[in-house]
């Protein structure tokens, strides 16, 4: 594990980035979204929720796939370069985390995506306890522990202190690449690195124990200093203070019952989604937001002489995704509506185990432009199930 | 996929001895699409379009550019010749490599790399061309001459002989135009009314030809074929069909103050007139403004004398909207304002008149009955001096840049016929050149000079001084002799520029027809199609379109009457097919397009729409092809693209701006 | 399977070949520029096709992947990219990348099977490759009927082929019909459906049908009122698919994915999806 | 200048004047530089925006459009039209700091052979002298460098980046408190407005609760009556703050009828959807919602005589965004209680209260006027929302008894003035700071298409960036210049239409001010063509489909910048 104060976490960050590139928040005129960590930016590691998620570090919105000349006569294909340097995503919350495992789903399974599969490999997740969740977040209903955030290692700010902890391999070579930097600048002299024997489990019960009190600690005069044995203490009471936080909000229980595997067959066909459907606009604000949604668009662009074939986010709530020259399954808005809420809830579920495509984010609460959101759906079959009954 | 020939002309060495031709031809067969190229010595030659059409065959070519001169000069050339081959003659475009190019570059190297991004501009555009099939429309078989001075009469009396209908709309209560006004005419010193009264005459009694005179063009729509056009006859308080033309109301008229259009101003004319006497009809006119009755009411004496009741003070201007194939602009010219040449001291003596008005002088019919007099105190002038080139060729703002052409011949005429009728009258002319290319033009200036001793001193006049005694002090230069000239002369005549009537404008902008900015109508081409206007079925005639004498106007009025009978013969025109069309799958039909629409060509309809299985009652725009004129106002007002235009599609000016900037 | 680096990365291949079938329908031949196949595929698999800033599509493999040589593509003149294709020449050359779904199970529930295909216009093109699979396999099957239909004569796709080698195949019937009466046309004249109906075919064969959805609707109530069983009738689909590894998220029809899981789907099958295709 | 330097320059010219005064030029061999490469159109009317903007995407370092002197077009009108188009956009391009001069309009005729060459020799050496595009080919070239984390794989530079790390204003921000504040209860709360704010009565929240009941009352009657077939209105949601727009076909339905202070959407443009069904529809609109119906009238898209208007009165609307900007947090069901003035609510992060003018949206802090412009019937009363720009506080009495009319009275001397403020502002910053500005705004675009969707102008079947006429993208980012283009152009396609109802920038999900993009346009169509407000009455028409003779040149934009 990792520590240091809060104060020093330009040092940290500096360190990170002088071995690999860093994305972590960063605030645009109000707006936090995940971007390169480089000089002027204004880092934003205390927001809870970036505007997008941090899925397109790994599945960017528009990524070239190859070019190729357009002379017909000649004609040759040069794909695009793979990710071949690793990268570091900091801050990425649970909700973000459990995203990546539903993409990863989809793109590592055969055929293997090749471009996404360069960015998982080369990337490290560093994820973060999220302090203040919103009541817009229901992480929970789809068994996300919003303390236990998962990724490579995770980060937790407790007072004026920041606890790194590696949860794998990766995320341990990680913490002792950077550690090495911060100590060999004796930039951190309250900066302690010790070894943990568990990782956090995934389900998020019970976690980190002391292997021993063999911490390295080096301080500035190289003087090396006892581990804080209350900083673990403080650490557990204050995730546990936010789990007691997220049992107060509103969405948190919502029920994922009738849904995934259990679906009943005629849920396609009910007449709800006729009423449900009706404020959506057709914009792409909660598939872009989203940190599960993958559909994409393969387009060209003419540079003049060669073609450059690249890949962008593509809706399916947009009129035109299904379009085809001689037509197209889904004509109405309806059946565009249906699609993504049945892809993410029935679909997706029964093809992978039962996990649905939704963590919980609670993105689209936030940002429907007509306060549509997946909440509302599963709700509203929820109360007619009840009146059915 | 597009299979796509470019060919290169050379045009002799106007375009192959500033770019590289056969590199433009070798870089173009490296387009993708190009399956053909080649550069050729003249491509509209015969050899040259034989050559194009046997490479359409051979290599089943869709589309073909060619890199030759403006697709103004030979578009028309090789569409026919896609045609000859069977291709459709809109799957050709040209690149203009010489007027754009090889004519204004110097370096040869620039001017080739920029003849290939020319080419390919071109390639682009027409790998997205479609072929496009004229529609057809009917021909109205009547013709409207506006104006009707010579060029008018001449135009609609050649109109008439080929049987066809022709209208004349002539703004004064006559016809006759500015002819009319002159006394004598050069190089023959025929009388002018002698030799336009005639004509007049044969105008208005020809079956085929209607005069509207005293009346005005105040809307044209439609287009070729088929123009409407409003006009408006403005009420002359007299009724023409009881009229007898006796002139008793005019000799009666009490009512003399208003100053005489016809002399100029230099005599005054009753309130109700005719312009002259040979009038065209001899149908009177009231002048409201300085007629009696009308400004106070009182008088009538008109209507009293009035033996035939034709008086009819109650008349109103009509409008009538006529149905033409056909319109000629014949607007003919004025002389130029001279308010900004005060060094002649025109506006401070009436002994500085203008060449129009000494025309008038000398008529018979004039303000002085033909006598040669001073207007200011009646006196037979003894010394007169012509000064040339008042406002014309004339280098800063007060005057025209032009050279109006025919002041050296008519004051050579009218220095020559003073001469001839007073010998003892000096007359001088100062001139900058003597221009006199014509038929027995310079050996008639020569007999000014020769036989009559009229003075011709090369060199300007910079002042004229009117002194109390009468006298005109003409201050010039000889440049010859390089010295001053002071003349104290009796009278001075300025040779004024012409320019085109003040209407042109108007009428030109009514009739979307160009005009210059001297107000002259611009011709299609400078010399291939010089008395078309480049707005099809509009025709020039006259000085309306530059400054040319009698025999000239006559003979473009032949010609443009020529070209409308070749118009009207036809029973239906091809339109252009370069028309805008609405997608209706994206139209809808919010109405934006129709308002910028200047032909009223699109409307809108309540239709049944299948959009991909989809079907669904909208709204949506449909473009009338026949109206449409193609200029695509309605492509950018609409905001989905819906509406494009065929021949300059969005994608294919995309396609162009991309092959520029690449 | 495909020698492309990524499964997104297509291979250049060059048209070899192109017959024209009909006024609308071309038959590509294509070879990867070094020669030989691209790739190899089972019957019924589709691979995609594209000419660089036109397009990208994809289309059923029309010949068998008992073609040592080359692969085929017959397609018909639909939208902006079939245009430029029909506009292509011999030795132009576009992008392929494939073979991609799944394929007519040619090794297992179709073998020793009697047959019949039915196919109306280029529905002709996904089964074309399996009839002739089966005619270079012959012993594994047994009889094999062709139903083929079509608007008129000259939109009949292969029209040669099934003349001259189909139709003189053992153990094989071949069936035609068109729409309508034309002159020169001595066959069947009549929809596909009411023919499958005339010819008494027999029940207890296994079904491959491809065509338009009005007539596959039309035909599949036809031959289940003659007693076929849904479990033994195939078809394919087409949806619209960008990716063809079902990850795009446009193909599928409820949880399927009609590139991954699909094109070729049993009636059971299809029967169990959601009504939206 | 750059020494070497040879622009790319492209000019379209109109067939019949420019394009003949071009080959004029040429048989008269008047040469000007070979960087310039002419495109003929028919009419300087078909010259798009998009034409324009895409030569600068492609690269251009200099647009110029030349057509018939204005009254000599060869098609009458047209240029006319050019000419107003072509005056707002570059006034745009200017907003948006690309430098003017880049682009140019001159008439030419057919005559002026002369007058073309010296003015393609002049336009060459002004952009000589501004020598290569490179604000807009820096977008192009670093292409998206806003996300390159995601789309650069080429090798990174080593050199170490020294990052700044808010620390003090973000970390310290509430974030890390949590605990904290917890132990502390209410010590977060912010309480700094009147501390007898409480003994007001809660004038505007009650009100609208009147107004919601009245409503209701009212929409029953009319679904009972059969007066109207359905109602078109709010939803409530999960919280107070997300209420949706929603048909209501019975009483039952109406139940769940919500009208309160985050009923911001602008219902107009589900009209049209309306205006397919059988029946009328009965719609509650607000203020400035009726502008955008009156606008959909004139564009034939919706049916006056299958709709019911109820007016509704309006408060000014809130956002839960901007809420959520000061930090709140966490609220609880049922907690946002909304007073004349400020807004408590209560989160499980203790109670907060804030300035009820501090969350409202902008648009209303602006508001046009509580005029409705046209409705059938009118409930509930406005309130002026106004805010004075410096203090900050609302424009309008905020007496309890204050009514519409003394609400407009005030507003004429102060909030009206305030909508174009923020506009004036950009537009005396520098060509490059304006540049930077909207760069970054818009940098953070994700093409969502939310802003479009959700504009009542914006009512095109198809959008012309869904076509392939244009070849550009709606959905995909490839480039940033792409984004600039959607959205001058998408401000260009409702210049003259847009009734500024701030719909887009109340949807955008990264907050972008695109309101800005359109009341430019109206900014300047007020001050070159005569006061406009599309949907002030229907049956207007746009200032881009009429024009005078004597309307402004395009040359007016450079112009008044040098007055700047």
């Amino acid at each position: 594990m990792l520590k240091i104060s809060t104060d020093r976490i330009n040092e940290l960050m500096d360190a990170i980035a002088s071995k690999m590139d860093l994305i972590l928040p960063v605030e645009n005129n109000g707006q936090v979204n995940f971007g390169i960590y480089e000089s002027g930016v204004r880092v934003r590691l205390d927001a809870l929720k970036t505007v997008k998620s941090a899925k397109d570090a790994f599945f960017p919105q528009s990524e070239t796939l190859y070019s190729c000349s357009k002379d017909l006569k000649n004609l040759s294909v040069t794909p695009a370069k793979l990710m071949d340097r690793p990268f570091a995503v900091f801050g990425m919350k649970g909700c973000d985390i459990r995203g990546l495992e539903v993409l990863d789903r989809v793109f590592l399974s055969d055929p293997v995506d090749g471009f996404y599969k360069a960015r998982r490999e080369n990337g490290i997740v560093i994820g973060m306890v999220c302090n203040t969740p919103w009541e817009s977040c229901f992480c929970k209903a789809f068994g996300v522990d919003c303390t236990e955030p998962g990724g490579d290692a995770t980060a937790c700010v407790v007072g004026d202190g920041l606890f790194i902890e590696a949860n794998n391999e990766k995320g341990k070579a990680f913490l002792e690449m950077i550690s090495e930097v911060l100590i060999s600048e004796t930039l951190a002299d309250n900066c302690i690195m010790r070894d943990t024997v568990e990782t956090v489990s995934k389900d998020g019960t019970e976690k980190t124990a002391l292997e021993d009190d063999k911490e390295q600690s080096v301080s500035k005069d190289g003087t090396e200093k006892t581990a804080d044995a209350d900083d673990m203490e403080k650490l557990r009471a204050h995730k546990e203070s936010i789990r007691r936080i997220t049992e107060k909000l509103p969405l948190m229980s919502l029920s994922l019952k009738g849904w995934g595997t259990e679906t009943p067959k005629d849920r396609f066909d009910s007449p709800l989604w006729e009423k449900l459907y009706k404020p959506c606009l057709a914009c792409g604000t909660c598939t872009f937001v989203c940190p599960t949604c993958q559909c994409y668009d393969i387009k060209d662009h003419d540079d003049g002489d060669s073609v450059r074939r690249y890949r962008c986010w593509d809706s399916c709530m947009y009129s035109d995704f299904t379009l085809m020259a001689h037509g197209n399954p889904r004509t109405s808005q309806m059946q565009r509506f249906r699609q993504r809420f049945m892809h993410k809830l029935v679909y997706y579920p029964q093809n992978n185990d039962g996990i649905f495509s939704c963590t919980g984010c609670g993105r689209c609460i936030d940002k429907c432009p007509q306060s549509l959101n997946i909440v509302k759906v599963i709700k509203a079959f929820e109360k007619e199930g009840k009146e059915n009954v | 996929m597009p299979r796509i020939g470019v060919f290169v002309c050379h045009c002799g060495t106007n375009i192959a001895g500033t770019i590289d031709v056969a590199k433009v031809a070798e870089m173009a067969a490296a387009e993708q699409g190009v399956v053909f190229s080649k550069d050729y010595q003249y491509m509209c030659s015969q050899t040259g379009q034989t050559l194009i059409i046997d490479a359409i065959k051979e290599y089943k070519l869709t589309g073909i550019v060619v890199c030759s001169c403006s697709p103004r000069m030979h578009e028309t050339t090789f569409r026919n010749a896609a045609q000859r081959a069977g291709l459709n003659p809109y799957m050709v475009e040209i690149a203009n490599i010489r007027e754009q190019c090889s004519w204004i570059h110097k370096d040869r190297e620039e001017a080739t790399e920029k003849a290939v991004i020319l080419m390919r501009a071109a390639v682009a555009k027409v790998c997205l061309n479609t072929p496009l099939t004229a529609g057809e429309s009917g021909v109205t078989k009547r013709a409207l001459v506006i104006g009707g001075g010579i060029a008018g009469i001449q135009t609609a009396l050649d109109i008439s002989a080929a049987g066809f209908k022709v209208d004349i709309v002539e703004k004064t209560p006559s016809i006759g135009g500015r002819m009319s006004q002159l006394d004598k005419t050069f190089p023959t010193l025929d009388c002018s009314a002698c030799i336009l009264t005639p004509k007049m005459v044969e105008a208005a009694s020809d079956e085929n030809i209607t005069l509207y005179t005293y009346s005005e063009v105040e809307k044209v729509s439609g287009f070729v074929g088929n123009f409407k056009v409003d006009i408006r006859k403005k009420a002359r308080s007299v009724r023409a069909d009881k009229c007898t033309g006796c002139g008793v109301c005019q000799e009666k008229c009490p009512s003399k103050k208003a100053p005489s259009e016809f002399n100029r101003g230099l005599n005054n004319r009753s309130a109700i007139y005719t312009p002259f006497a040979q009038a065209i009809p001899n149908v009177p006119v009231i002048d409201r403004e300085n007629c009696i009755k009308f400004q106070t009411g009182k008088c009538g004496v008109c209507s009293k004398v009035c033996q035939a009741n034709a008086i009819d003070y109650e008349q109103e201007d009509e409008m009538i909207t006529v149905e033409y194939g056909a319109i000629v602009v014949a607007t003919g010219f004025d002389v130029i304002n001279l308010d900004k040449y005060d060094e002649y001291a025109y506006s401070k003596s009436k002994d500085v008149i203008t060449s129009l008005e000494l025309e008038r002088i000398m008529n018979a019919a004039g303000p002085t009955g033909g006598h040669l007099e001073r207007l200011s105190d009646g006196k037979a002038p003894k010394e007169i001096v012509f000064i040339q080139c008042v406002g014309s060729r004339c280098a800063d703002e007060r005057g025209k840049s032009y050279c109006s052409k025919i002041c050296c011949m008519y004051t050579a005429k009218q220095a020559m016929l003073i001469r001839d009728k007073y010998p003892d009258t000096n007359v001088t002319v100062f001139y900058i050149d003597i221009r006199t290319p014509g038929k027995n033009f310079d050996e008639f200036y020569r007999r000014a000079v020769e036989d009559y001793n009229v003075h011709y001193i090369k060199g300007q006049v910079g002042k004229v001084l009117p002194e109390s005694s009468g006298k005109l002090i003409v201050v010039g230069s000889d440049i010859i002799d390089a010295r001053h000239v002071i003349i104290p002369a009796d009278m001075v005549v300025l040779a004024a520029a012409i320019e085109p009537n003040k209407d042109a404008r108007k009428i030109a902008t009514m009739l979307t027809a160009s005009i210059d900015n001297n107000n002259f109508l611009t011709e299609a081409h400078a010399k291939l199609r010089p008395v078309e206007s480049p707005t099809a079925g509009i025709f020039l005639s006259g000085v309306c379109q530059g400054p040319r004498d009698i025999p000239e106007t006559v003979a473009m009025a032949g010609s443009a009457a020529a070209k409308v009978i070749g118009l009207l013969s036809k029973d239906r025109l091809k339109s252009n097919p370069c028309t805008a069309h609405s997608d209706e799958l994206m139209c809808n039909g919010c109405s934006t397009c129709e308002k910028v629409c200047p032909y009223g060509a699109i409307s809108y309809e309540t239709k049944i729409v299948n959009d991909h299985g989809v079907k669904k009652e909208r709204r949506v725009a449909v473009v009338n092809a026949a109206l449409c004129q193609g200029c695509g106002a309605c492509t950018v007002a609409c905001p989905s693209g819906a509406m494009d235009l065929s021949g300059f599609s969005n994608r294919q000016i995309i396609a162009e701006v991309d092959a520029v900037c690449r | 399977m495909c020698k492309c680096s990524d499964t997104l990365i297509p291979l250049p291949g060059v048209i070899t070949a192109i017959t024209e079938e009909t006024p609308d329908v071309k038959t590509f031949r294509i070879n990867a520029p070094e020669g030989g196949k691209l790739f190899e595929h089972m019957p019924g698999q589709c691979a995609m096709l594209c000419v660089p800033g036109v397009g990208e599509a994809m289309f059923s493999i029309t010949s068998s992947p008992t073609n040592k040589e080359y692969q085929e593509f017959s397609i018909k003149r639909c939208g902006e990219l079939t245009n430029c294709l029909h506009g292509l020449s011999v030795g132009d050359m576009v992008t392929v990348r494939g073979p991609y779904g799944n394929h007519f199970p040619v090794e297992s529930e179709l073998k020793g099977k009697d047959l019949i295909f039915i196919a109306g216009g280029i529905g002709l093109a996904p089964l074309r490759s399996v009839i002739n699979y089966v005619a270079d396999n012959r012993a594994d099957y047994g009889n094999v009927d062709i139903v083929y239909g079509s608007r008129s004569m000259d939109d009949l796709v292969r029209y040669q082929e099934i003349t001259e080698e189909w139709a003189k195949r053992e153990r094989t019937n071949v069936y035609l019909t068109i729409d309508r009466p034309q002159d020169g046309w001595n066959g069947h004249v009549g929809f596909v459906p009411s023919y499958v109906k005339e010819l008494n075919l027999n029940a207890a064969a296994t079904v491959l049908l491809c065509g338009p959805p009005i007539m596959i609707k039309f035909v599949l109530a036809g031959l289940l009122e003659l007693g076929f069983s849904k479990e033994r009738i195939y078809t394919t689909l087409e949806l619209r698919m960008k990716c063809g590894v079902g990850k795009c998220g446009r193909c599928n029809i409820g949880s399927k994915y009609v590139c991954k899981d699909g094109p070729v789907f049993k009636f059971t099958q299809i029967d169990e999806l959601p009504d939206e295709f | 200048m750059q020494i070497g330097f040879r622009p790319k320059i492209v000019a379209f010219c109109c067939n019949w004047c420019s394009y003949a005064g071009a080959d004029l030029a040429g048989s008269s061999r008047l040469s000007y530089p070979a960087d310039v490469k002419i495109i003929r159109v028919p009419c300087s009317c078909r010259v798009n925006p998009m034409f324009i903007l895409r030569a600068f995407e492609k690269g251009a370092d200099g647009v110029i459009m030349c057509g018939c002197h204005p009254g000599d077009c060869h098609y009458s009108t047209g240029n006319f039209y050019a000419r107003r188009r072509m005056t707002l956009l570059f006034s745009m391009l200017d907003f948006i700091g690309v430098e003017n001069g880049r682009c140019r309009v001159e008439w030419v005729s057919a005559a002026e052979g002369a007058k073309f060459s010296q003015t393609m020799n002049e336009f060459v050496e002004k952009i000589c002298s501004l020598g290569e595009n490179v604000r807009l080919s820096n977008l192009r070239k670093t292409g998206s460098q806003q996300t390159a984390f995601t789309i650069n794989t080429e090798k990174r530079e080593t050199h170490r980046l020294v990052g700044a790390v808010v620390t003090d204003a973000s970390w310290t921000g509430e974030g890390s408190k949590v605990s904290e504040k917890e132990e502390n209860g209410n010590q977060m709360s912010v309480v700094t407005g009147d501390p007898e704010a409480g003994q007001y009565e809660p004038e505007c929240g009650s009100q609208t609760a009147k107004t919601e009941e009245s409503l209701k009352i009212r929409l029953a009657q009319l679904l009972e009556s059969g007066k109207a077939a359905r109602v078109l209105g709010w939803k409530k949601g999960e919280t107070d703050y997300d209420p949706e727009p929603a048909f209501f076909e019975n009483k039952d339905e109406l139940g769940a009828f919500v009208y309160n202070d985050f009923c911001g959407a602008n219902l107009s443009k589900y009209m049209i959807e309306a205006a397919g069904l059988d029946g009328v529809t009965a719609v509650v609109l607000k203020p400035c919602d009726t502008y955008s119906f009156n606008q959909l009238m004139t564009e034939h898209r919706v049916v006056r005589e299958k709709t019911y208007i109820i007016g509704v009165g309006c408060c000014g609307k809130l956002s839960i965004s901007g809420i959520r900007a000061q930090g709140v947090t966490g609220i609880e069901e049922n907690g946002i209680e909304v007073t004349d003035d400020r807004i408590k609510i209560k989160t499980v992060y203790g109670d907060r209260e804030i300035e009820r003018n501090s969350a409202m949206l902008e648009r209303c802090g602006v508001c046009k006027g509580k005029e409705h412009r046209i409705f059938d019937e009118l409930i509930g009363e406005s309130r002026d929302t106004t805010i004075c720009a410096g203090t900050g506080k609302a424009c309008g009495s905020a007496a309890p008894d204050s009514t519409v009319s003394n609400a407009a009275a005030g507003r004429e001397n102060s909030g009206k003035d305030q909508r174009f403020a923020e506009v004036e502002r950009i537009e005396k910053l520098s060509a490059k700071e304006r540049f930077e500005y909207f760069s970054n705004e818009l940098s953070r675009c994700i093409r969502c298409n939310a802003c479009r969707n959700v504009c009542p102008a914006c009512s095109c079947i198809k959008c012309v960036f869904d076509g392939n006429q244009f070849d550009e993208a709606a959905k995909a980012n490839s480039e940033p210049f792409e984004e600039k283009m959607f959205h001058i152009i998408r401000a260009f396609h409702v210049a003259g239409r847009c009734t500024d109802c701030g719909e887009c920038s109340r949807v955008c999900p990264q907050n972008i001010p695109l309101h800005l993009f359109n009341r430019k346009f109206i900014k300047d169509i007020n001050e070159l063509y005569g006061e406009y407000c599309a949907g002030y009455e229907a049956g207007s028409v746009s200032p881009l489909t009429r024009f005078t003779m004597q309307d402004a040149e395009p040359s007016v934009v450079t112009e008044r910048s040098k007055g700047c």
